[in-house]
């Protein structure tokens, strides 16, 4: 083995753009594989569970997790690779925030089975579902057991640094494998423990070029009602319910600058404990009535404000899910 | 005594896929199961949701192949709001998929499928991957295969907005209008891409073909099941990625039936086994007749070869040319050998690069009109695009509103769930005797299994061209008897 | 790791008081004593103490003991209500050297013992409440007064007789002013009347002087025929922009010997200062002793600038002081304090339909009359109907015309009662008509009014109790031909009752200026709902606003009689020469501020400070809060989706901190 | 005490209005429920979703606002600001399964103590009505690193 510094990159529950991410880096992985040891990392290489578990504790440098906390198996390489890595990096939406499948902490789990076994086009009488653990003739197959909830990773374990976006912009990821190559070559510093890397610490007006103006907004409408948008006007003030002001900068505000009004996947800005709750204050802020029924008539422009506004945080807000599905999980 | 063997794919093993052999007293296989251990529930957490955010939301479903959710849910948002858009905008989407398609094709061909047949079956593992390609057909096409993935990537950052997860299909168009100046450049990506097809196309005729081991591996029964294959064709019966109506056509090549997305439900039913998170999609009017091939089964597969066995030929004229040379060469339609998928793949990628520069060259391309305001009340939509992993489905139930109260997803790959189940089963079959593990039974697995080149959950991609595999052998005490690895170490 | 391992930040002394038994009565002050000190250690509560009044000498001093002794770095109070001790603690911790922020009052007394029956309950509420505060206190700063100096001048708007008043207070006291009048002249409403009730002396000889005084006063300057165009700055350093309308008189040369009025060729309706009733001048001043003495030329009926000819003015002018080219000029004025005395608009009497304003012809409105009967009226002071020669043999005067009256408005008018007595007498001086009064309460609070009711009563004037429903000409019986019969239910005889009389008098009401809201946002203070201006306190502040700096007199805060306008006008002014003598002002220094680098510059908080401290800086793109304008409400910190705004005294940290403490389990 | 459940309940009043209609209740021996703890602030518009957002999850049963009448606002206009974030709110509480009736926005004029008290007896009998919500303090939380839980707007 080389005594480059060791790197690991894991993806638990996600849907691997991630790693689609990181390999848009294009050439720039050489530079991982000159200055890394890569020990561990699905998508690129081959290397086994069992090997890790071997390794000394904390002799993985650098390990940049992806991927949320859907069943006790990613809960278990959490762990593990928490173990043996000296700086893990929430890597993704996903392990920063629990990202879009988050949003399946609105509904408890059985809800997520009732649905998915029985959809219109599921041929289902005797009512089958998964099991954990089941008998077939032959032994016994078991499956990983489904969390009551979506969980970040730093709800599982300790987590050095976010690198947050649904996936990181290739810039980004670029920039900090640039930043932690020279830390190792001495030439600069790790920020320190806790902060969010590869993002801006402003939101995503801050990179977006359209004009602003002072706001007031008379009506909510859909992107289909209005598109395709004013090319030079602040989308928020056209009307579309635009995630910009509350997301954080990094992305180059990529989605606004084509016209799609941001989402959201960069997560809340340096220090907000609950991204949902600065969209509701800066809406609500901007609405332009005062009679109640006028309020709620503009309100109703925005047909679901729970996923407008928890979109990719839902499993990092401070309520992290609705009570039916904690409820029913009897916590 | 019954032994167990897991092949598990380490490097998935927060589970994407594992795979369970159960031998009997005689050592020979009783049983196999193929495992998808996770669900995400998106038809669950979609409900209540905007339909216009679908294209977003089902982007996560799968960062590999996030354009084509794109593309099905726009389709199908359109569908729920019953409004058509402009061909423009149209144009653009399917110009966007036909980049990433010739991105998507290339990966696997040259990093997950290829190396296979270019370093040949019996190559040391460790040089058979994308590393071991270039260094057999030099450097440039390493740059090469860079450059196309490159290219494919500014492509749907162009129109898409965002290189992974695109953010600008919505109901009744596309937010982007694109300028003259992207236009030049898409085009000329393209010129060059349609160049990079035949190369590869060459490549993989010079070095497969002309070498008769492969060819018999082609060819050989290992990897052969007789089923029926769908994919979407064109008013002409030509193959298409992102429009027209679905073919299925039977084990024999004729058509079995052809139909409209809105009537998927008369042709496609699924079915739930306890042992696995994913479903198994089948065709309702033949039957569930469990893990079996043949014309009584309603085993369908969905992949580059399935379209070919599905259509008629290709629109474009070069890669129609190529479609020719593929029948001949195999025998005429349809095609059975599963490992034939990896020259078919070749055949659409030279598709996608030349319809690509016929969107491209599209004097109303650059046209404003990329949106038409939806003035219907939303209710029902279905969406079918190809992706390359299969045919997928998405079918969305609205209020009045436009807020999803029912959502259904047939996810590309798992059209190809029974067919991979099948082909890792009688692999094992074929070469577990008596007890006996041969040595080459990860390798012949693993090839059965990516030639599908699933994507599990929806990410089962693994790069360079290794779907790394361990087969545990236990006796009925869980005792490890032996291990066989496929990595030399 | 969680906060509670890490050592404490900060040594923080807990002082529970009795209140002799007000507060240990309800609550075991002993109990939350000890409790603090064993469970809100970890947050730094290094001693915690109890004493029968904490707000005597005594208390205060242990305090500042523990300060000192034990270095004490926050103090938590569990005491009264903030509002009644808050500041006699911070100052004894002040004097002990801690920073007075740093000491915060929690209020167990208000909030519970006066208010809760169940000590355990009460006492369990009262931790909770005290483990919110040690909680949130770790996170106080140490804040310092913001000290603003004073510009020494001073801007009052209105040349009423309220601002005169304040002008001519602070002119003595030896500081400039800026009086500023839209008018031609100063004067104000109380110009266009006869007499003033209740002593009956003429209006104009008690006025006239002291718009003398004001015009001539050398700290003083007068601004008429102008008006504030912009407001910006902040109390000491205001900076306001006034446009001085073209007189096309110039100043510097005029003399004010009026023979351009006499030569002047047209004569137009004097809609303002005769209420209608009378003529005008096309160049004039709009009365006799208009101060300042230099007439206005009426532009839009000016035959020269409407016909190129004429100029009979300028030919005549002994001083050639007409000047055809003057321009409208725009000054800057800094300023410290600004005085609204921006006075009230009259009822339009036309609006109550069915008492036939504008349909009957002689039916009068107050204001009319009042002309009617000043010497320098339209009729010389003769009381006469339309015609201008017949007297009235009987003239009905009709109380709260459109005040109390939810159709217009729902207030008291105040004046109008005295007002309407005061017709009554002249009435009777003058022509000895028959005269009826319709009122609905008779109202005559002050000084030496209800007198003035009873001489009247005297005089014979009648009185019917009632809300007058109808003035019509309609003739119904005989003897009510040819007059105008005042329909109305006397409700003392509890009967209709038609009245014939010549002449109907409309004692309309006051009501707030037509222009007041927009005025408001420019000088940044807000109007109630029914559009008068708010005072900082309506009993105990009447004279400023929630705006630093800007205070408001006369009827600009609702319907007032002479003698309060005056003493407002007079309060106002000693309100800001005690702000001038400081020198500075001291502002509590609870503002928000942005952080520029997290600040997107998304704009969403641009809006929502009606105090205009907030401002967009274009080039950096970025929001910046004048700290000076900005009053600390914290709306801004709220709405800012960045989390860009801090609100010192009120942060995130703080909030969190104390929401943690009171649901802590007790 | 009482077998009943005895809500627990956060109420945010402003420092001119509401605050004072507390402390009006208090001088006046106005005698009412003790389920309510009151944090102040200088204004309703100050209330940040985020307050009650915490509160819930910190344990509360309920959550009232309270700040001066419409049109009587210290600061002008700003609880109408208040109001309508307190309308956005409750529809998304609504989607996390919280009862819009746990969150109450209550206007009290710095004389109307008696009516303060009103409204509170009667919210916490509503809330009692509801039950307990006891959210989950989810235990098996590591929390995120301290510095940056402590950089905060």
């Amino acid at each position: 083995m080389s005594n480059k510094p060791k790197f690991a990159m894991y993806w638990a529950a996600s849907c691997g753009g991630c790693e689609i991410a990181v390999l848009n880096i294009h050439e720039k992985i050489l530079d991982v594989d000159a200055n890394f040891d890569v020990v561990f990392w699905p998508v690129a290489m081959d290397a086994k569970y069992h090997d890790v578990e071997a390794m000394e504790d904390g002799s993985i440098l650098l390990t940049l997790f992806n991927g949320g906390m859907r069943n006790d198996e990613n809960e278990a390489i959490a762990r593990l690779l928490r173990r043996k890595s000296k700086i893990l990096v929430a890597f993704g939406s996903c392990a920063t925030e629990g990202c879009i499948p988050g949003l399946a902490n609105l509904s408890p789990v059985e809800e997520l089975f009732d649905i998915a076994y029985h959809t219109v086009s599921t041929n289902n009488p005797h009512n089958i579902h998964p099991q954990t653990s089941f008998e077939v003739p032959e032994g016994t197959l078991t499956l990983p057991t489904m969390n009551p909830i979506v969980k970040t990773l730093a709800q599982v374990v300790d987590v050095d640094y976010y690198m947050p976006g649904c996936p990181p912009e290739s810039h980004q990821i670029a920039a900090v494998i640039d930043l932690v190559i020279q830390v190792l070559q001495g030439k600069a510093q790790l920020p320190p423990k806790g902060s969010y890397i590869g993002a801006g610490n402003s939101t995503v007006c801050d990179e977006c070029k359209r004009d602003r103006n002072v706001k007031t907004i008379t009506a909510f409408k859909r992107i289909q009602e209005v598109a395709p948008v004013d090319p030079k006007l602040c989308i928020l003030e056209q009307g579309v319910p635009c995630n910009g002001p509350a997301t954080r900068s990094g992305c180059n505000a990529r989605c606004p600058t084509v016209g799609a009004q941001c989402i959201g996947c960069y997560g809340p800005a340096e220090g907000v404990i609950d991204y949902g709750a600065r969209l509701i204050t800066a809406f609500a802020s901007v609405v332009d009535a005062r009679e109640p029924a006028e309020i709620e008539a503009i309100l109703d422009g925005i047909p679901d404000p729970t996923g407008q506004f928890y979109r990719f945080n839902l499993a990092d807000s401070l309520l992290r899910a609705s009570t039916k599905a904690w409820k029913k999980n009897g916590h | 005594m019954t032994q167990r063997i897991s092949i598990d794919p380490i490097t998935r093993l927060e589970g994407h896929g594992k795979i369970d052999i159960f031998l009997d007293d005689k050592g020979d296989v009783a049983n196999s199961y193929f495992q998808i251990p996770e669900l995400r529930g998106f038809e669950r957490f979609c409900v209540g949701r905007p339909v216009e955010e679908m294209p977003l939301l089902t982007n996560r479903i799968c960062g590999v192949c996030p354009e084509a959710h794109h593309m099905a849910a726009a389709k199908a948002a359109d569908a729920v709001y019953h409004v058509d858009p402009p061909r423009t905008a149209k144009m653009l989407r399917e110009l966007l998929y036909m980049a990433f398609y010739a991105t998507d094709h290339t990966t696997h061909f040259y990093a997950l499928g290829g190396p296979d047949f270019i370093m040949g079956p019996d190559a040391p593992v460790a040089e058979r991957n994308i590393l071991g390609v270039i260094h057999k057909v030099g450097l440039e096409i390493g740059g090469k295969v860079i450059q196309m993935r490159k290219y494919g990537h500014t492509v749907v950052e162009m129109i898409g907005g965002r290189k992974v997860h695109p953010c600008t299909s919505i109901p009744g168009g596309i937010t982007k209008i694109l300028s003259e100046d992207e236009r030049k450049q898409i085009e000329e990506m393209g010129r060059w891409a349609i160049d990079f097809a035949l190369f590869t196309i060459q490549a993989f005729k010079d070095i497969v073909l002309a070498n008769k081991t492969y060819l018999d591996l082609i060819v050989g029964d290992v990897y052969t099941h007789r089923t029926y294959y769908m994919g979407l064709v064109d008013a002409n019966n030509k193959v298409n990625f992102y429009d027209g109506k679905v073919r299925v056509v039977d084990p024999d090549g004729k058509e079995f039936c052809k139909y409209e997305a809105k009537d998927y439900l008369n042709h496609i039913e699924e079915r739930v086994e306890p042992w696995t998170y994913l479903k198994f999609p089948y065709l309702k009017n033949v039957g569930w007749k469990g893990f079996t091939d043949g014309k009584d089964s309603g085993v369908y597969m969905a992949t580059p070869l399935s379209r070919l066995n599905a259509s008629d030929g290709m629109a474009t004229p070069k890669a129609q040319a190529a479609y020719e040379e593929f029948y001949a060469t195999l025998g005429g339609k349809p095609v059975h050998q599963r490992l034939a998928i990896h020259w078919a793949r070749l055949v659409e990628l030279l598709y996608a690069a030349e319809h690509w520069v016929e969107l491209a060259t599209d004097p109303e391309i650059t046209s404003p009109n990329v949106h038409k305001v939806p003035t219907e009340i939303p209710t029902e939509g279905v969406g079918i695009v190809e992706a390359p992993r299969g045919t997928l489905t998405h079918h969305y139930t609205t209020d009045e509103r436009g807020v999803l109260t029912k959502v259904n997803l047939i996810v590309g790959t798992t059209n190809n769930y029974a067919p991979i189940q099948m082909s890792t089963n009688k692999a094992a079959r074929s070469l577990i005797k008596g007890g006996n593990v041969n040595e080459g039974l990860l390798n012949m697995v693993e090839m059965a299994f990516r030639a599908y080149d699933p994507c599990f959950g929806c990410a089962t991609h693994s790069l360079p061209g290794q779907m790394p595999l361990e087969i545990t052998i236990r006796n009925p005490d869980g005792e490890i008897v032996d291990v066989l690895k496929q990595f030399v170490e | 790791m969680s906060a509670e391992e890490k050592t404490p930040k900060e040594k923080i002394g807990v002082y529970v008081c009795h209140c002799g038994t007000n507060i240990a009565g309800m609550v075991d002050v002993v109990g939350v004593r000890d409790w603090a000190q064993e469970h809100l250690g970890k947050d730094g509560v290094v001693i915690s103490r109890d004493y029968k009044f904490m707000c005597s000498s005594l208390g205060q001093e242990l305090i500042e003991k523990d300060i000192k002794e034990l270095g004490l770095t926050r103090v938590v109070v569990a005491a009264c209500s903030p509002h009644l001790h808050e500041k006699t603690f911070r100052t004894a911790a002040e004097r002990a050297g801690l920073n007075p922020y740093l000491t915060e009052l929690v209020s167990i007394r208000e909030q519970v013992s006066w208010v809760h029956t169940d000590k355990a309950v009460a006492t369990e509420k009262s931790k909770s409440l005290v483990a919110g505060t040690v909680k949130r206190i770790v996170y106080n700063e140490a804040l310092e007064k913001l000290k603003v100096p004073i510009n020494p001048n001073t801007l009052v708007v209105g040349g009423g007789i309220a601002g005169i008043q304040a002008a001519l207070e602070i002119a003595n006291g030896g500081f400039h002013v800026y009086l500023v009048e839209r008018e031609p002249s100063i004067g104000g409403h109380m110009a266009q009347f006869d007499k003033t009730f209740p002593t009956l002396d003429c209006s104009a000889c008690i006025l006239t002087p002291r718009m003398v005084e004001a015009g001539t006063h050398p700290n003083i300057t007068l601004l008429t025929w102008s008006e504030v165009m912009n407001v910006s700055g902040y109390i000491g350093s205001f900076n306001v922009t006034i446009k001085k309308k073209a007189r096309f008189v110039n100043e510097e040369l005029c003399t004010g010997c009026g023979i351009c009025m006499e030569k002047c060729p047209l004569k137009v309706i004097d809609d303002v200062y005769e209420a209608g009733l009378g003529f005008r001048k096309v160049i004039y001043t709009p009365f006799a002793q208009a101060v300042p003495k230099y007439p206005v030329l009426d532009k839009p009926n000016c035959t020269y600038f409407k016909n190129g000819k004429c100029k009979a003015c300028e030919k005549f002018c002994p001083t050639n002081a007409i000047d055809f080219n003057q321009q409208d000029e725009t000054l800057n004025v800094e300023v410290g304090n600004i005085i609204l005395a921006t006075g009230y608009d009259l009822f339009d009497a036309g609006k109550v339909t069915n008492y036939g304003y504008g349909r009957l012809a002689n039916v009068f409105t107050s204001m009319e009359f009042e002309r009617l009967c000043n010497a320098s009226g339209p009729t010389n002071g003769e009381i006469t109907l339309r015609d201008g020669k017949t007297k009235p043999e009987s003239v009905g005067i009709i109380h709260c015309v459109g005040s109390r009256d939810k159709n217009f408005n729902n207030y008291c008018s105040t004046i109008c009662c005295m007002q309407s007595l005061k017709f009554a007498h002249i009435v009777k001086e003058r022509t000895g008509a028959n005269v009826y009064e319709f009122y609905i309460d008779m109202r005559t609070a002050a000084k030496s009014y209800d007198e003035f009711y009873q001489r009247i009563l005297e005089e014979g004037t009648l009185f019917v109790r009632g809300k007058v429903a109808e003035v019509t000409d309609a003739a119904r019986n005989p003897g009510e031909e040819g007059k105008l019969i005042i329909q109305v239910e006397d409700t003392l005889a509890g009967k209709q009752r038609r009245i014939p009389v010549d002449m109907v008098v409309l004692s309309s009401g006051i009501e707030p200026r037509a222009d007041a809201k927009q005025t408001g946002k420019l000088f940044g203070i807000s109007c109630s709902s029914d559009g008068w201006y708010i005072e900082r306190h309506p009993k105990l502040d009447p004279v400023t606003t929630m705006t630093e700096g800007i205070l408001i007199a006369g009827c600009a805060s609702g319907p007032k009689d002479i003698p309060s306008s005056v003493s407002q006008g007079a309060a106002a002014a000693a309100r800001v020469l005690d702000k001038i003598l400081q020198k500075e002002v001291e502002l509590e220094p609870i503002r928000a501020s942005v952080d520029e680098a997290k600040c997107s510059g998304c704009r969403i908080c641009n809006n929502l400070c009606p105090f205009n401290a907030i401002s967009f800086i274009d080039d950096l793109a970025v929001t910046r809060i004048n700290p000076a304008l900005c009053q600390g409400c914290g709306t801004c910190v709220a709405a800012c989706p960045a989390g860009a705004i801090n609100g010192t005294g009120f942060s995130n940290e703080q909030i969190f901190a104390q929401i943690d403490g009171i649901l802590m389990a007790v | 005490m009482s077998e009943q459940f005895e809500p627990v309940i956060v109420g945010f009043t402003c420092n001119w209005c509401s605050y004072r209609a507390a402390d009006a209740a208090g001088t006046a021996r106005v005698k009412y429920a003790p389920n309510v703890r009151l944090i102040r602030l200088m204004c309703s518009g100050r209330l940040d979703p985020t307050f009650v957002m915490k509160a819930l999850a910190g344990g509360a049963d309920g959550v009232m606002i309270s700040g001066c009448h419409p049109g009587d606002c210290h600061y002008i206009e700003q609880n109408y600001k208040a109001l309508r974030r307190f309308l956005l709110l409750r529809r998304t509480l609504k989607g996390f399964g919280v009862e819009p009736e746990r969150i109450k926005l209550i206007w009290a004029s710095a004389a109307e103590g008696m009516r303060l008290a009103h409204e509170i007896d009667s919210f916490v009998e509503e809330v009692r009505k509801l039950g307990p919500l006891n959210w989950p303090t989810w235990k098996d939380d590591q929390h995120k690193a301290e510095p940056v839980m402590e950089v905060t707007a």
